[in-house]
């Protein structure tokens, strides 16, 4: 097997050193009734041409992108990752190496990361931005009791317009320990809606914006509100590329955004590795969990950057940590920042605004030929329309023609009436709109 | 001494990205716009452009290019960080998930358009089942420590079905310490209970502990001082007498694949790390991935969606499973990292994960035997995939484990892990997994008798290290205490 | 002085490859044999095992890895190699050579199956008349040197079929050691001629050279000192007039493009590198390519065999040419270079080269106003895309361009082309090509005063250097003397 | 564009430090006649998504392996590239160094390159191998010239059997200066004859083992034939597989042995870059064309390696140089080192006597089903067959099935009847290969 350097003769000598007669008797610290009978059932080992093609044919029973016109997101986007995001990222320095303990020789992982949480920070108007979760949903449920734990509050008020996948992880890492979970409706401008809300003991509100509908949620509005109550406000966010145009939510009074980044040049991956953007305001930072890179200086003087303050990590303070995390999805941030590095102000903007404009043009287009939005909130690369009932049949005959467009959420949201959210972003062109447009047109 | 330091080389220097930033560059480039401008309301647009510095691509791929040469990676040089299996990362994994086919997937593409992925992910769960001896899995956890969350998700759940609400749960003290955090996540309270003199566990110690208010133990194996839980066939039973279940981190599997079936012992819950035993590679801090594995008896916990076979033909994804915890993650978990572990899988095949392990278990006992007459070894029995020292006999010259550390350094070695596992002062927690080759086995053990010898004749040499790296020790007290985190 | 001098960091060291060998171990599986072992017979196959040394997998990912750390490329920093054009080579580029449909695909496939293939080389062929304004190219050629000798054999080849036979051809002082040496390929006898005092050749000259039995002229333009050969039009028609042809090297087209159109201005071929102006990654030493161009009545000429547009549409390869010069490379040339090139181009357009040519000029210009009062500039006018300076104003304090090239690489940057043009004594040639930042030519221009600075204050740690690179000065004469050229 | 880092602020400055008015100022030295005056006439730039379309959409139209079963050699092979090959040859250190005229910081390319002169030394059985030539057609070229050079001799005996492209090659190279070439014919084992051949004046004798037709020239009976009569024995390759299981030519007695190293490593790329291996004995080194790199010692003592034996080069001896090859094929020569490094000498062995093996089993089967094999000597993954009439109308429809067979061999050989060459490579299946003879039996 080529991934051993073991030749036979290694093999000989080192146990003869050890002073043991065969590699299984040093497994002699295992009982015997501990031992596995027989040998695994596993398939037999392919070489690598062999696994290639493997690979080749498994990944050609998939549709993907380019192949497939995509006017689709509900939490996972299709944007252009620009070639030089993979080629740095995947540098063998950075990508075979492990959590940066050791910070001399980890400079590279450091200072990357240091730069993420920055420019992260700016983007979510907040003080701090961890050095990355695992997803934007992950992130969410950890935010919240990070506002539990901060407010000594036990329940939390979350919109029911936030990625139903999202509010599913919170039941989840909600409900053991009892905590509780108050759903907030929406509006017919497609928001969240606080009237009515009971906001006992809330520690939190949790909204989401541009929410799942696209709808960009009043921030502000309900920071207020939730502030009034004494809880806190957490922005989540599915589409990040969203921030490079829209009002920030630290400057609407978000005390805590938690949001996925994939579209900060992360393939689509069937759904992960994302990457859970994590940030509070500067009086969180102790309760936030997750790993934090710090700046500090070295012997001589000279910058340099270490992980900083464990004291909140389970290595450390085990049961009574902010969070269980280690390992988190620093390589998607250092990729994430790679991506933000390469687009900059000027092409964040305009790359947002592009999106924008892809998402209206397809909206008016679809409102022309009858499926009207159904909500009146300005949105940013997603939208809802209401389709006319044969609408399902043309998708799926569209899938043959390679083109997945729109996404029907009415499991999730009964109440509305065959509603369907699109998403269109920089790499679909108006011709593959119009096409698109053409099949669906009555 | 034969051994030869690294040696010193040009390592460029670069600013801080903001530092190189100019606004009027940019690295992207746009086509004419082919659909009309459409302002969004002032109410909800930024009114200024966000503080993201502008850089031309060459001055991205030079910052980044740059930043990478003062990293080490498994690529660079041996990299045994104990409890960490920092094996080779096979360049062949990274082709396989970089294949548009899997990359550029969407999660919520129709099961038609998916049915590569399924087969992957059902195939690998399939695989990882058969590796354990467990009879379910769920590859939704994000990483190990996910992975413990959703196995206590799953005791909890277990329990609540039975009517049961159970408030403790035995951890030992050389767990890591994700253990007790995990399980506190879930409500559980952890007692924390005591290797014996061996560096085991001890069926006793638990059984002393062992209530009916406990849901069960977590505990690690082969655990974090390299050893097997010889005990834990009793354990098990023990735990399971009263009414508890056994939850077994599986992240030190890279010792035992082929040679012990978790399942067949007793363990109830198991997670892997797909990052360490099955050689994704780290990112320098992930992503990873942990999933989780059951018996029979808890799959109707397992988290949803599930990957099933259709009884038609073709895979898909349920979600109906009741009794499920839920959902761990947005979608359905690092899926392209389940695309590496898949590929390794594929390549070594039951022959090649079995004798990965022997030779992980061969490397750590060859460490253990060659160092032990230098540096104390508080267990002296042989080891599994790791082995793990002290500082103890330098302390006399004042030396210590940090020291050792930061000095391997200067021979071109990534440290070990240090002061960790917590049972064992100033431990030094050596894992050189199998892909380590016997002649650099020997270079490092060469630099771990030099550094020893050093410590002894010249300790200040030794508190000076590192001496080739760009930067020396950083100070990370005043990092925490006046914490600088964003720039 | 505001300039930081280069860090030092670890630099890992790595023996020779067979020192590294261990018999046993290899670097790729095989499958089961799925047809009978056959032997060959003993006349004809070895009676031993070659003697390649063996390692697994990660040894040669090790090995390599750590070579690369002790190099320097374009990605690492400032790369302003005169008369090399090393500008930033984009990664985009890469992933299209990289397609599977490019890369994996047989040169002998029949037409309908290489259709892409063809339509990018005939593309590109027309873009490359195009932005040089000649008629007709072969993409064939190898590298520069293997274009100047196809033009050569093109000319040699015209003059035939008229029947004539010509033995010399004139080429500046200033040229290239490739043109010459691709003259003499050709049996034409190079005529030597002096550059006027202002740095380019004067029609005058070559009025009393240019003769009947001198096959044309060999004219680099802009010139090796990166000036404008401004009488350019002048010398064609002189050469002309007396039945000669006109041979432009266009290495340094990266000056001209969209500014200059070669043809125009009277000349018959041309070649360029698509490794330089196109961006092509120089890979340390090639592969790159060198297309030649050429007047309509030149096109019979070109080798074959030629990329044609069918008439019933689609392309085709054509052989159909008696007077072509026949073959230069095994195949049609470095075809995935020219995907490259192609991308380059479609990435730019006509705009974005003209631009690139533009900012090249500037920052070759910039650097020659800001260094020429501490630097000797033999040639004070506003340059192209290089300018030369020479060492004579340190040659007081002992310092030659050999010290000014190496000390610069202890601040970080790869020296320029030194000692050539040869016409320069102690030439220091400087080509920061248009993808270099103020800032970066900022810091240059600070290191290069610096060291003009210590030549005068402290020659001696201007010799030393460098001193951050892992070796220092290496011993060129004793290379030479014994040459020691395989392990 | 983003490849421009100058922001209009920058290029004021730097106009003002040069003190011109404009960029088009800059251009002064240039004569208005000289000037273009329109703009060139090219398609619109792309940004990099439209980029990667159009190369997807050109890259579709062409057959190619995997999809594409290809039983076809003839100068480039479908061989199996390790995942680690391009991953480590693709080190941005290396791929974007030029040729490594400054040691000092080029050491990394040095050393990688003297290794590959080693290697390809050991597998050619020369003393010498320079850093690499263009491809094995130019390298075979430059031998010839080479040979006429260290004889004084003008005129070369050249095999029929040699690839007909690298013949032509020849006649390029030769041609204008008037040397001569004499072509020699070949047996019906299907090797060269020498019988009847005028060697007056012949400065070298070239071959190819395996020949064109796949077949194993008796390389020690040519170089015994050359020898005596002061002629060198040019032996050369298309398929350097070969070396890892036949004789090698230096222990034959070949003087110069000059080939294509496609094989190791480098994808068939329509044909190139390839790698031109270029070896000779020792007291040919003077005579080398190209760059070679050599052994010496640092100021310190430390080993290291610098370019050497310029005198040789145009860029030292201008037209009296022994080649005018400036640029060579570096990165492809780096490429096949890490190849030969990554298979070792068992890997060699094993896969170059499973192409082998491979290619036996196709001849047998084709012979079999009446296609008898033309040649009789030992070939190693190629061979001639004689096919019957209606093969080449089967072979068109494969092209269909995916499948590339064979390649007509008549116009360059119209003596043989209807000749076939066909390859098998370690990639290719028995299955693949049963289910072309499916395809094809009458
Ligand atoms: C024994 C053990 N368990 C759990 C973990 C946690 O794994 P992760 O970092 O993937 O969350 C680790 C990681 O260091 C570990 O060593
Ligand atoms: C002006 C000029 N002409 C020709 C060449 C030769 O090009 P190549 O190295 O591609 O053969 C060079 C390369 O340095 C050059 O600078």
């Amino acid at each position: 097997m080529r991934y051993f350097p073991h030749t036979e003769e290694d093999i000989r000598r080192m146990l003869e050193t050890i002073g043991v007669e065969s590699l299984d008797a040093l497994f002699s610290g295992v009982p015997p009734d501990c031992r596995s009978s027989g040998s695994m059932n596993l398939p037999d080992p392919l070489c690598e041409w062999e696994l290639d093609r493997k690979m080749d044919e498994m990944a050609g029973q998939n549709a993907a992108v380019p192949n497939l016109t995509l006017l689709l997101g509900a939490g996972r986007y299709h944007h252009h990752i620009p070639s030089i995001v993979p080629a740095l990222a995947n540098r063998s320095e950075f990508l075979t190496a492990y959590t940066p303990y050791q910070p001399e020789i980890s400079q590279g992982t450091l200072q990357a990361i240091y730069e993420y949480q920055t420019l992260a920070a700016r983007l979510m108007g907040m003080d701090v931005v961890t050095a990355s979760h695992y997803d934007g949903a992950t992130a969410l449920a950890e935010s919240l009791l990070m506002a539990v734990r901060k407010t000594g509050k036990s329940t939390v008020v979350v919109s029911r317009a936030i990625h139903p996948h999202f509010r599913q992880v919170i039941q989840t890492y909600l409900k053991p320990t009892g905590f509780v979970v108050v759903e907030a409706g929406f509006t017919d401008e497609g928001t969240t809606d606080l009237t009515g809300i009971d906001w006992t003991d809330a520690a939190a509100l949790a909204v989401q914006s541009p929410n799942f509908f696209g709808c960009v949620e009043p921030l502000s509005r309900h920071a207020d509100a939730a502030h009034g109550t004494g809880a806190l406000l957490v922005a989540s966010f599915t589409e990040a590329l969203s921030l490079g145009i829209l009002k920030n939510p630290g400057s609407q009074g978000a005390d805590i955004v938690a949001g996925e980044g994939q579209s900060f040049g992360l393939p689509m991956g069937f759904g992960g590795p994302g990457l859970g953007m994590l940030g509070a305001r500067q009086d969180l930072v102790r309760t936030l969990p997750g790993r934090l890179i710090g700046k500090t200086r070295d012997r001589n003087g000279n910058p340099g950057f270490v992980l900083t303050l464990a004291t909140r990590e389970q290595h450390i303070r085990r049961e009574k940590a902010t969070s269980n995390i280690c390992s988190n999805n620093g390589h998607c941030a250092l990729t994430a920042a790679i991506y933000l590095a390469t687009l900059g102000a000027e092409g964040l903007v305009r790359m947002a605004r592009t999106n924008h404009n892809k998402a209206a043009y397809l909206a008016e287009k679809l409102q022309e030929i009858g499926m009207p939005l159904v909500f009146s909130a300005p949105f940013f690369n997603e939208f809802v329309v209401q389709a006319p009932p044969r609408f399902e049949a043309v998708r799926r005959t569209l899938m043959e023609k390679g083109i997945l467009a729109g996404l029907s959420i009415q499991t999730h949201y009964p109440e509305l009436d065959n509603p369907y959210l699109f998403c269109a972003t920089e790499t679909v062109s108006r011709a593959e709109i119009d096409r698109f447009l053409a099949e669906v047109k009555p | 001494m034969s051994i030869q330091m690294a040696a010193s080389g040009l390592s460029m220097n670069e600013p801080l990205l903001w530092e190189r930033g100019r606004s009027g560059r940019c690295g992207v480039d746009f086509p004419e716009d082919d659909v009309p401008d459409r302002m969004l309301p002032d109410d909800v647009a930024a009114s200024t452009v966000p503080d993201i510095p502008a850089l031309s691509e060459i001055d991205v791929v030079r910052h980044y290019t740059r930043l990478s040469t003062w990293n080490f990676g498994v690529d660079t040089g041996m990299y045994p960080l104990g409890s960490c299996t920092m094996k080779y990362n096979p360049k062949t994994n990274e082709r396989q998930a970089g294949l548009g086919g899997f990359a550029n997937v969407h999660p919520l593409v129709p099961e038609s358009g998916c049915q590569g992925v399924l087969r992957l992910m059902y195939e690998l769960e399939q695989d990882l089942c058969e590796i354990t001896g467990m009879d379910a899995a769920s590859l939704q956890p994000a990483a190990g420590a996910h992975g413990e969350l959703a196995g206590m998700l799953i005791l909890h759940a277990w329990l609540s079905q039975r009517g049961e609400t159970r408030h403790k749960i035995i951890i030992p003290d050389t767990a890591h310490g994700t253990n007790p955090a995990s399980a506190a996540l879930c409500g559980f309270r952890p007692v924390a209970v005591a290797s014996g003199p061996s560096g085991i566990l001890q069926a006793e110690t638990v059984r002393n502990v062992m209530d009916e208010d406990t849901a069960g133990i977590m505990i690690t194996n082969p655990n974090t001082l390299g050893l097997f839980e010889a005990e834990l066939p009793e354990i098990c039973r023990i735990v399971h007498e009263k009414g508890g279940l056994v939850y077994a981190d599986g992240a030190n599997m890279n010792a035992l694949m082929g040679i012990v079936s978790m399942g067949c012992i007793g363990v109830d819950v198991i997670h892997l790390n797909l990052h360490k035993t099955f050689s994704t590679p780290h990112g320098g801090g992930g992503p990873g991935a942990g999933p989780v594995l059951v018996k029979r008896f808890l799959e109707p916990f397992l988290p949803v969606p599930r990957v099933i076979q259709r009884e038609e033909g073709g895979f898909g994804l349920s979600d109906a499973y009741p009794l499920s915890i839920g959902r761990m993650v947005g979608f359905y978990g690092h899926f392209l990292v389940c695309v590496r572990a898949y590929s390794y899988i594929r390549s070594l095949g039951a022959e090649g994960l079995r004798q990965a392990s022997r030779l992980a278990v061969l490397n750590a006992n060859y460490i253990r035997s060659t160092l032990k007459d230098v540096y104390h070894l508080p267990f002296d029995t042989p080891c599994l995939h790791e082995c793990v020292f002290s500082d103890r006999k330098l302390l006399p010259y004042k030396v210590g484990t940090i020291d050792v550390a930061k000095r391997l350094m200067d021979y071109g070695f990534h440290p070990p892990t240090i002061y960790f596992p917590l049972v064992v002062p100033g431990s030094i927690m050596i894992e050189p997994t199998e892909t380590e080759s016997l002649e650099e086995l020997d270079r490092f053990v060469e630099a771990m008798r030099t550094i020893a010898e050093e410590a002894e004749r010249n300790p200040d040499m030794v508190h000076a290290a590192p001496c080739r790296t760009r930067v020396t020790r950083l100070d990370e007290v005043e990092a925490a205490r006046r914490p600088c985190l964003a720039g």
